[in-house]
C-alpha cells in the first residue's frame, strides 16, 4: 500500500532531532512495550511482514504523530485482534479510554510461487508501477522508476505474500541503484545514488 | 488512566472516549496475553535484556576496528559481510544478511529504512528514535547532503553519496574511514573511537 | 513542496465518511475561525496561494488529523507571526495553552516571466519532475508524468511565485488528460482518466 | 481554558503545555487582529452570513434546472460556463473560472481537489467536511470507481470516469443527467430534485 509510512521523499517534516545519546528504552512502557511485542509475534507465529502491515495500517495521523514504540503497541494489539485473542471493546475497557487501532487491510493474496533469478549484476531494470493494496517492500519512489542492478542477495521469502498468510515463497533480491534525478528529476543532489533492496517480482527488464 | 475510565460509555456519541494513556495500552496488552494464554511476557525479559546489555554499537566499532587493523578481515567483511562479522560473536536476527558498505575519499555511504525500521541489531542494537522518525526517514533518500550537511557532516561536491534503503532482507553498516594520526592506537583504543553514527553514515569524520 | 497535503493516491485512509447534510458551520468556533481567516487575510493583503502554503507547512500529522477550518486556524495565525502581528509565545498565552503554528517554508522564489501559451488541445506533453521546495499546484502524481492537453483556460496568475512574495505573474493555464494506467500502472482502474489543471511553466512538450 | 493556563511555564521542558483548545486558539486569533490593528473581525460579520445563507447547492440546482430545461442555456453553459451561471446571478470568488462538465450515458465526471479544498463556492457553498478530508482527496483520482461504488453510485465498465483535480483556477460543477420521467416537472421542481453531491459527482442517478 502506498501509506504514509512509505516516507521516502515526502517533505515537511523538518529538521532530524537527534541527540548524541539516548536510553535504549527511555521509559518503562517502551521496555514492556518490546517485550510484549516480541512475546505476541512469537507467541502467535506471526511473520514480521505481517507485522509490518499491521503498522502499516495505522491511522495515517497516528503512524506520524506517535513514536515507533507506540507503532509495536497498535500493531502488536491490532494483531491480537485480529487472531481473536480480544475485541476492540476489552482493550477499551482494560485500558481505561480508546485504545486506536489499525485499519483493515485490503490486501490481496497474489498468487506467486518460487522463482530463480531473472538478472545479472549490471542489468538494466524497471520497477514494476505495481502499487499493491497490500504489504510491499517496493517503495513508492521507485515504482515506474529504472535502476541498474548492483548486487544479488540470493533468495529470500517474499513479504508481499508472507505479510498476507501465503507462507514462505523463496524469490531472488537484490540491491538496485538508481540516479538521483531519475527519482527527483529536477530537485535531484548532484553525485548521489539511491540504492533500494527489491524482489525480483517487482522488477522487468528495462 | 483512572480519570478516563468514567468516558468508557461514551465512545459510540459525538465525543469518543479519551485516547488511553499508552501506560494503560501497553499493560492491556499484558494482560490479554496472559489471560488469552498466548505467553507470559515476563518469559522475554532475557530478550528485553540482550537488546539493553549485549547488542549495541560497541559490537560494530569492533567490527570496524578489526576492519582498520587487519586487511585481511576487511577483505572477507566487505566481500560477505555475516560470515566476517561472526568471527566477532556478533549475529542472529536482523544481522544474518549483513552488507558492509566503506567509505573512502571519493565515497560517503548513508543508510536508512524508509518504509518502517530495519536496522543492524546485533552490531548496533535497536536504532536511535530518529533513525525511525520521519525526518530522517524521508529526507535520507531525496536530499542526503542536504539532511547530512544539518547533522555536522557537509560532504564535498566530488564525493559520491551512496544512500542504501534497507527495504528488504539485507542490513547494511558503514566502514568508515580511519582516522589520521592513529598509528600508535591499539585495535580497543580505535574501537572507542568508533560511533553510531559513523556507522549509519550520519557522521563522516571520526 | 511534496507534502501530506498533496494527497492524490496516498492509501490508507480508510471509506469517505459522508453524512447525508452538514450545517455549513457546525459549532460557533468553525464561524469565527472562518470570519477570522478572511479578516486576516484581507487585512493583510495575504494572496491565496501563500495562505495555501501556510496551510501546507503545518506539522504532517496535524494537518493529516485535524479539520480543514482547524488548518484555517493554523495558517492564519502562522501568517500572523510572519507579518510580525505577534509572536508563538504572544499566542500560547493568549490561548492558555500551546497553540500549534506552521513549519518554516524552504519555498525559493523562482524568476519567472509572463509568457504565452506554448501549447494547443491535443499536444501530448510531460509534467516536469520540477519538485520544487515551496509552494506548487502541480500534484507529486502527475509530476514525470506524459498527458494530453484538452482545454486552454487563458492567463492566470502564477501561484508558485505569488505565494513567494513575487507578485502576480501571468502565464497560461491548462486541463491535461491523463490515463489512469499512466498515473497508476497496474493498479489502474479501467476505463478512467484524470484531468489536472497545470500551469505553462510545469509542462515540457512530450 | 483556563485549567490549561498553570502549565504554560513548562513549554520547554520535556512535557510540553497542553495543546490549547481551538476555541482558545481562535479568540487569540480575534485578539491578535484586534490588537494588532489588522481588522475588526466583526467586520466580516456579513461574508461569514453570505456563506451560510446565499451560496449553497440551491444555487448550482437552478443552473442544472435551467440547462435541462433550455437547450440553447445548456450549449452556453458548457462552452463557457462563467457567463451562463451568472445570468442566473451567480458568480463571485471561487466561481469566476467556472467549468460545466456533463454527464451522459457513455462518461460520468467527478470533481476532487487533492491538494486543498477548492470549490466552486457561488454555485455549491463552502465544501463538507468529507470533500476536504484525506480519504476523498487520496482515494478520488486513485481508484475513483470504487470510491464512487462505496459511496454509492457504481459506474457501469463501460462508461468512462472522469476525474476533474482543481489545482489551479478553474472550478468544476457537474451537470447531471435529468432524470426519466420528468417531461412534466417545472423548472423550480427539477431543481429541487438536483443534489450538491451529484453536482460534486459523487452521485450519479438523481
Amino acid at each position: 500500500m502506498d501509506g504514509v509510512h512509505d516516507l521516502g521523499g515526502l517533505d515537511g517534516f523538518g529538521p532530524v532531532d537527534a541527540p548524541k545519546t539516548e536510553p535504549v528504552f527511555a521509559e518503562d512502557w517502551e521496555r514492556r512495550a518490546a517485550r510484549a511485542t516480541i512475546a505476541a509475534t512469537l507467541g502467535l507465529r506471526i511473520p514480521m511482514p505481517r507485522f509490518r502491515h499491521s503498522i502499516e495500517r495505522m491511522e495515517p495521523s497516528h503512524y506520524l504523530g506517535s513514536s515507533y514504540k507506540e507503532h509495536w503497541v497498535t500493531g502488536t494489539a491490532t494483531l491480537l485482534v485480529e487472531e481473536g485473542k480480544t475485541t476492540q471493546e476489552d482493550l477499551d475497557r482494560r485500558s481505561g479510554g480508546h485504545f486506536p487501532l489499525s485499519r483493515p487491510g485490503r490486501g490481496v493474496l497474489e498468487p506467486v510461487a518460487p522463482t530463480q533469478p531473472r538478472f545479472v549484476v549490471g542489468d538494466a531494470v524497471r520497477v514494476r508501477a505495481w502499487h499493491p493494496a497490500g504489504h510491499t517492500r517496493a517503495p513508492r519512489y521507485v515504482q515506474g522508476k529504472r535502476g541498474v542492478i548492483v548486487r544479488y542477495d540470493g533468495l529470500h521469502n517474499f513479504a508481499d505474500v508472507e505479510a498476507h498468510g501465503g507462507g514462505q515463497i523463496p524469490v531472488p533480491a537484490y540491491s538496485v541503484r538508481f540516479e538521483a534525478t531519475e527519482l527527483w528529476g529536477e530537485a535531484a543532489e548532484p553525485n548521489a545514488h539511491m540504492h533500494v533492496d527489491l524482489y525480483d517480482n517487482y522488477l522487468e527488464p528495462a | 488512566m483512572t480519570e478516563h475510565e468514567h468516558d468508557h460509555d461514551h465512545g459510540h456519541d459525538h465525543h469518543p472516549a479519551p485516547l488511553a494513556p499508552i501506560e494503560a495500552r501497553v499493560a492491556a496488552i499484558e494482560a490479554v496475553l496472559r489471560d488469552a494464554n498466548v505467553i507470559e511476557p515476563e518469559a522475554l525479559d532475557s530478550v528485553i535484556e540482550t537488546f539493553e546489555h549485549t547488542m549495541g554499537p560497541m559490537n560494530g566499532a569492533k567490527v570496524v576496528a578489526r576492519a582498520w587493523v587487519d586487511p585481511e578481515y576487511r577483505e572477507r567483511l566487505l566481500a560477505d559481510g555475516t560470515p566476517a562479522i561472526a568471527e566477532l560473536g556478533f549475529g542472529g536476527p536482523e544481522g544474518d544478511h549483513m552488507v558492509v558498505v566503506a567509505n573512502t575519499p571519493e565515497v560517503h555511504n548513508l543508510v536508512v529504512c524508509t518504509l518502517c525500521s530495519c536496522y543492524p541489531w546485533p552490531v548496533l542494537g535497536l536504532p536511535p528514535k530518529w533513525y525511525k522518525a520521519p525526518a530522517y526517514r524521508s529526507r535520507a533518500v531525496r536530499e542526503p547532503r542536504a539532511l547530512l550537511a544539518e547533522m555536522g557532516s557537509p560532504i564535498p561536491d566530488d564525493v559520491d553519496v551512496r544512500v542504501w534503503d534497507s527495504s528488504a532482507e539485507v542490513r547494511y553498516l558503514v566502514l568508515p574511514e580511519r582516522p589520521p594520526n592513529t598509528d600508535g592506537l591499539s585495535e580497543e583504543e580505535l574501537a572507542a573511537l568508533v560511533t553510531r553514527d559513523a556507522m549509519i553514515g550520519v557522521q563522516r569524520v571520526l
